[in-house]
């Protein structure tokens, strides 16, 4: 990517791709592995021309199984690699679970840092594509639960480029989530603004009537929705998450202590969710803060539903604008 | 890179036979091997030459070449008579049909996604003709053919890839389990029915005894779940019958990326039969099948078979194969056209009139009509079924969350209907 | 087991044995498997004697793989069995994730209704029995997250004598926790008593003080506790959650809308977990009600540590107390 | 039910001999099969005896037999001097030693467990020793042996036993993995590094090529992590040595439950090599394995060896093996015990005086004390190690974490000593 100033239009799956490429170049211990991220670039072209830059012996197709996938890749690790795996879609990553709870997670706490896991699982997360069954899930409250995990959720062409380099860069285990259905949008990159730390939550919006957390696929939904809310003369203000663990909440306290309300945006099951934890958080900490309850806009306690329902189940601009009436009324 | 001519980019030691990559499409060769894993009737020469793993095919089962020349088999050799084969033809041709259909209705925007069977004809119907009522058989996502020779239509299947269910069908009443698309997991929930079969004394008797058959393919070889599915089918002596559709690709990753031999050799190291069939042979599939069937339900499964076949089209209408394979590695496959060496037999042997080629195509346009019509006017879900038979038991939790979500979504006068599904892989 | 109207003392080990020798006798389709269940009797005897009453083909000693045992569990499902497997410890219920969050818990969703899925995975968790890494963990929320399931978890010998044979009797999934420290407890079983509904929490003390949730292992450890704080004249009301999901906080509600405080015990890590959950429900259902915000105590968000650690790591009485006089401080 | 002398309980079909269980300790047969897997050298009589799957040992590699003897192997014959017989010998007899104070010292409330090493001194010599210092080894939970000859002490075990550390070594200096106590996750990790070797170009020379050696039982041989290791492997022609102790059981689980055939069959499936040899061999597992690292140096990785052995002892202090196995079973395998056939033969052949044997003794002795002096003086964690070195980079959510906690801790006058690690499995 070319490194002057000029800003250029890039997409989110551009921006990761790229990513990928600058940190490849810039540590030649950085490896991509998974399925059909060779040659085929990637169900989502996400590694498109890696393995025809970088060769085979950095870019590897590997057999069917996500657990070989991440138990090899910490093997990988010890020896002094920082593989980047591609999980091809969230319903897929569950096989590898044991692999990153019991072993990617812990090797550093069990060894008491004597081995070290730099390995970034890349997992497309979330609905909206219309796609069959284990293709639209949204798992990152399994990882955010999960203590030894760093989680990170990008939303943007411009966080994605950076976060991707920043998760390669960081010396432990980040299990990095990709918005799979904002893959195609765009957004201008201008390499000249250096990037927040990757562990930062972000004030994308200021407002005084109310504050709304999201991260991932639905950050754009919320901005959406404080765009439609200005014309009733509602101002939101808007704070991507980015980082899901550790949780960076203090803009969000601060936010809260002065909004007064809180509405939180995900599209996992809200159950025991990472955005219950923010709600739990906020509850405690803003406690005499608070106007109203804090609510949450969350997919439904179901497990995904087919695609003709998606639309319905996916938290869209107007139950963030009715859950901002309902958070209003108290 | 993966093509499958050239050797695996991490090729074996040069010195190490069993290193090198496996190039086991459909060929005639001498007849052996196979039988190796099952009984003694071999010579050391054959053992020998089963062990040698080059996968040159001298393993495979053959009973109708290429070029549709009836050939026998020592071991599984097929009493059939040519009404039967016309009816396997007949099922090969609309099933085929039914497919180009389905991959039309997606370009159309009717379904969000297909995985075409193009190619596979013979593997799955001679499969699922071995299947006798009492049998089970648990799918992937690609067994069309096979819910054809269940009794599940077609038009049962269209709701999947249009996003409107997963899965329509009764699995107990038609003998023929859901689609599994996490890949190898039907491999488990097969081998703990075929358990179940035992446990409930289905097995011992040849004509009525009770067996299941387990679909997968060549990448879901490695998934963890299939080898515990060996393990657990081998230690209870589950009737179950592995039917590997090795199709040479899993999505772009060629037979190399999963492993250095033919996949039938991994039975033996279970302690259970092995065999390779010629997948693209429908009369071969159908013979071995059934005798791994009968096997099973006379107690003396697990029985492992892979089918050398080819995936002709891409691995599903999201996919662009142009990407990762020559155009003339289809070429050659064509050459081996499972429905086209049926159809030669029958021509050259006389065993079939044009008027009952005729016959096949108009059914096969009738099918395809009536699948087209079906499907475009297939109506979609309400908002309710987001909630619908989650839980067996009551669950007040739900009722509420529907009624909230059923009442927020009546204050919308004018609701845009569903989107339509988009693309996906 | 008589089933005389004598009570007798038995041990939540005890309970669960005799729960499923009664479920066995009722219902010939109940099978147990899982690794060391048949002659060993588990290494925790809780199927002790089971295969010598009801014959290998009933209680089966599997193979040693957790995904083999869910997955060929689904299968006996599907032909009319009614599994009830073993995990052998917590820590190893991770290779069966897949298995328990993509196939068990949506075949009937999957289905409509066409598939039962009356499987029970029996899982001891919990620590406090100086055990080794993966054999003292809590990991219940991943479960509480996950739709299709139900999960519950005992923590005395009479509820575990019933809740087994009930969640052996429900038609969907059950994940079922055993607290391991506890399994020699003793309680007084008088089979003349009627069990409540399995999906409902319990109200197990009453006070005005406070009110202290817990679930499993923790439910003695907060007992005790208000056994103490009652010397100081501190009344606390506790609830033993029994269903972690659905969650039955209904009783939680009205005790809170009474004390105005609540305390949220768990030997989990509390981030993203279904304490997070229930704290997160309260405050926003309590809103008014609450005079304080929702305190938790749980385990620390870090690996479960080394065995002579764990003293420190689990809530204990004290820290119970000690919660109990912050939340009193507002 | 499940003894190894009877028929497994669900047997396998009469007429189907791969069905047959194995009863493989180590007995001298014709010295066959093994050599069938990597070379043609072998009559069609062998191929066919190697594949005959019944187990009866024709197929295991040895050359020291249980009384003594030493018998020659065409493929796996050994040079070896007196000295470094006896240094074998010696670390047998050392690790049994601290093995035996280890159980000890459990039983005196001085470790909460411990998993026992009896009986697989040779396995775990013989492989330990053929390690090269630039070699890599993953271990399982039982290792103690291999730990020895890669220089961790034993002390360096007790943490984990004692509830003080999950390991105390450094894996990368001392080339020793930490022990994995999730079942055949290792077997991963270990393909993972040995791939690593292969990209940094550390394989092609004999001596100085790198090479991985994983250690996994037959238990775990069911997971489907091991077998997941076994296709990465091959695909990518990994330098591993995937060593299975085969010590008959898995805590009550006879190989009956995880295998109707002996182990080493399995590479063969994968098409990669599998020997089995006698475990309690010293010096046909030392020759064997040295064999298998070389090839893996060279790259013809990856190997599979199955060492057949015996677990003396109890699974771990917390198990009751009278409640699974019968007494008899261990008294014949005590006939077959690693160290004594070493001893006999080397007063058999003088190749050693009594004072070397006293010496042993000795040293033996003098560990032991050791052991425990330093076990009965190891300091106890403070509530800090919680917090210890959870994340390579700075979390300052945990570091408050702390110095809440601490603070709370410091609140405390009188607080007790954490108490003793309890009894688990
Ligand atoms: C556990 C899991 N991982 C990844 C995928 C994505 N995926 C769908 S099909 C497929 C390839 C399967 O290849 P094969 O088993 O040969 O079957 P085929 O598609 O050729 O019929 C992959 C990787 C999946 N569905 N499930
Ligand atoms: C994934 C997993 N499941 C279950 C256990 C409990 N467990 C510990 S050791 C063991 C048996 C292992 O047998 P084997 O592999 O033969 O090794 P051995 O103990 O005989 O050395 C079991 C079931 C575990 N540690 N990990
Ligand atoms: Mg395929
Ligand atoms: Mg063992």
């Amino acid at each position: 990517m070319a490194t002057t100033g000029e800003p250029q239009m890039i997409t989110l799956a551009k921006g990761i791709n790229q990513g990928l490429r600058a940190a490849m170049d810039a540590d030649s211990k950085v490896i991509v592995m998974g399925e059909d991220v060779g040659r085929l670039g990637g169900v989502f072209r996400i590694t498109d021309g890696l393995q025809k830059d970088f060769g085979e012996q950095r870019v590897l197709d590997t057999p069917l199984g996500e657990s070989g996938i991440i138990g090899t890749a910490v093997g990988l690790a010890v020896r002094g690699y920082r593989p980047v795996c591609e999980i091809q879609f969230d319903g897929f990553v569950y096989p590898a679970f044991d692999q990153i709870v019991t072993q990617l997670a812990r090797l550093h706490y069990r060894s008491q840092g004597k081995l070290r896991m730099p390995v970034v699982v890349r997992i497309p997360h979330g609905g909206g594509i219309g796609a069959v069954e284990h293709h639209s899930e949204s798992p990152e409250s399994y990882f955010a639960h999960t203590p030894g995990l760093r989680v990170v959720a990008c939303s943007n062409p411009v966080d994605a480029y950076w976060m991707i380099q920043q998760a390669i860069a960081c010396d432990d285990p980040v299990i990095f989530f990709e918005p799979k259905r904002r893959y195609w949008e765009k957004a201008s990159l201008d390499l000249s603004v250096a990037p927040p730390p990757l562990f930062r939550s972000r004030l994308l919006r200021s407002g005084g009537t109310a504050t709304v957390v999201a991260y991932g696929p639905t950050v754009r939904t919320v901005l959406d929705a404080a765009t439609v809310a200005e014309r009733d003369g509602q101002q939101l203000e808007v704070i991507d998450l980015r980082t899901l663990s550790p949780l960076d909440l203090a803009p969000v306290f601060d936010s809260v202590r002065r909004t007064g309300r809180l509405i939180c945006v995900s599209e996992a099951p809200g159950e025991a969710s990472l955005i219950a934890e923010v709600a739990a958080r906020v509850s405690q900490e803003c406690f005499y803060s608070l106007e109203a309850p804090v609510l949450r806009v969350t997919g439904f306690d179901t497990p995904y539903p087919p695609a003709k329902c998606e639309e319905d189940y996916l938290p869209d601009l107007d139950r963030v604008l009715d859950a901002l009436d309902r958070v209003l009324a108290y | 890179m993966h093509f499958r001519k050239r050797a695996p980019s991490h090729s074996a030691p040069a010195d190490n036979s069993v290193g090198s990559p496996i190039v086991d499409g459909p060929t005639v060769g001498p007849i052996i091997g196979a039988a190796m894993e099952i009984d003694g009737q071999h010579t050391p020469q054959q053992v020998i030459a089963g062990l040698r793993a080059t996968g040159e095919g001298e393993d495979l089962v053959q009973l109708l070449t290429p070029e549709g020349q009836r050939v026998s088999h020592p071991q599984f050799d097929l009493e059939i008579s040519p009404a039967e084969i016309r009816e396997l033809y007949r099922d090969m041709v609309l099933v085929r049909r039914a497919d180009r259909e389905a991959n039309a209705l997606q370009r159309q925007g009717q379904l969000g996604l297909w995985a075409p069977l193009l190619g596979q004809e013979a593997a799955q119907i001679g499969a699922g003709r071995a299947l006798a009522p009492q049998d089970m058989a648990f799918p992937s996502y690609r067994e069309h053919g096979v819910a054809w020779c269940r009794g599940v239509d077609p038009t049962e299947l269209f709701g999947i890839f249009r996003g409107i269910d997963q899965g329509s069908w009764d699995p107990i009443a038609t003998g023929f389990g859901l689609y599994a698309i996490v890949v190898g997991s039907q491999c488990l929930h097969a081998t703990g029915y075929a358990m179940g079969q035992r446990l409930d004394g289905k097995i011992g008797n040849a004509e009525t005894g009770e067996a299941t058959l387990c679909f997968f393919g060549d990448g879901a070889s490695s998934q963890g779940d299939v080898h515990e599915g060996f393990v657990w089918a081998a230690v209870y002596d589950a009737p179950v019958v592995f039917f590997c559709q090795n199709n040479q690709w899993a999505i772009s990753a060629p037979l190399d990326r999963q492993s250095r031999v033919p996949l039938y050799r991994r039975a033996r190291g279970y302690g259970f039969p092995g065999v390779q069939v010629d997948g693209n042979d429908v009369l071969a599939t159908l013979a071995v099948t059934r005798w791994a069937l009968r096997e099973c339900r006379t107690g003396n499964g697990p029985v492992l078979i892979e089918a050398c076949t080819y995936r002709m089209d891409a691995h599903t209408t999201s996919d662009d194969p142009t990407r990762y394979r020559l155009a003339d590695e289809l070429e050659e496959w064509k050459l081996k056209d499972p429905l086209e060496r049926v159809r030669v037999h029958l021509v050259r042997e006389g065993l079939a009139e044009q008027e009952f080629f005729n016959g096949v195509a108009t059914e096969a346009e009738e099918l395809a009509v009536r699948l087209r019509n079906y499907c475009t006017s297939m109506p979609a879900p309400g908002p309710e079924r987001i909630f619908s038979k989650i839980y067996a038991e009551p669950s007040p939790s739900l009722d509420s969350a529907r009624a909230e979500h059923l009442a927020y979504h009546a204050s919308f006068a004018d609701r845009e209907p569903g989107s339509e599904p988009g693309s996906e892989h």
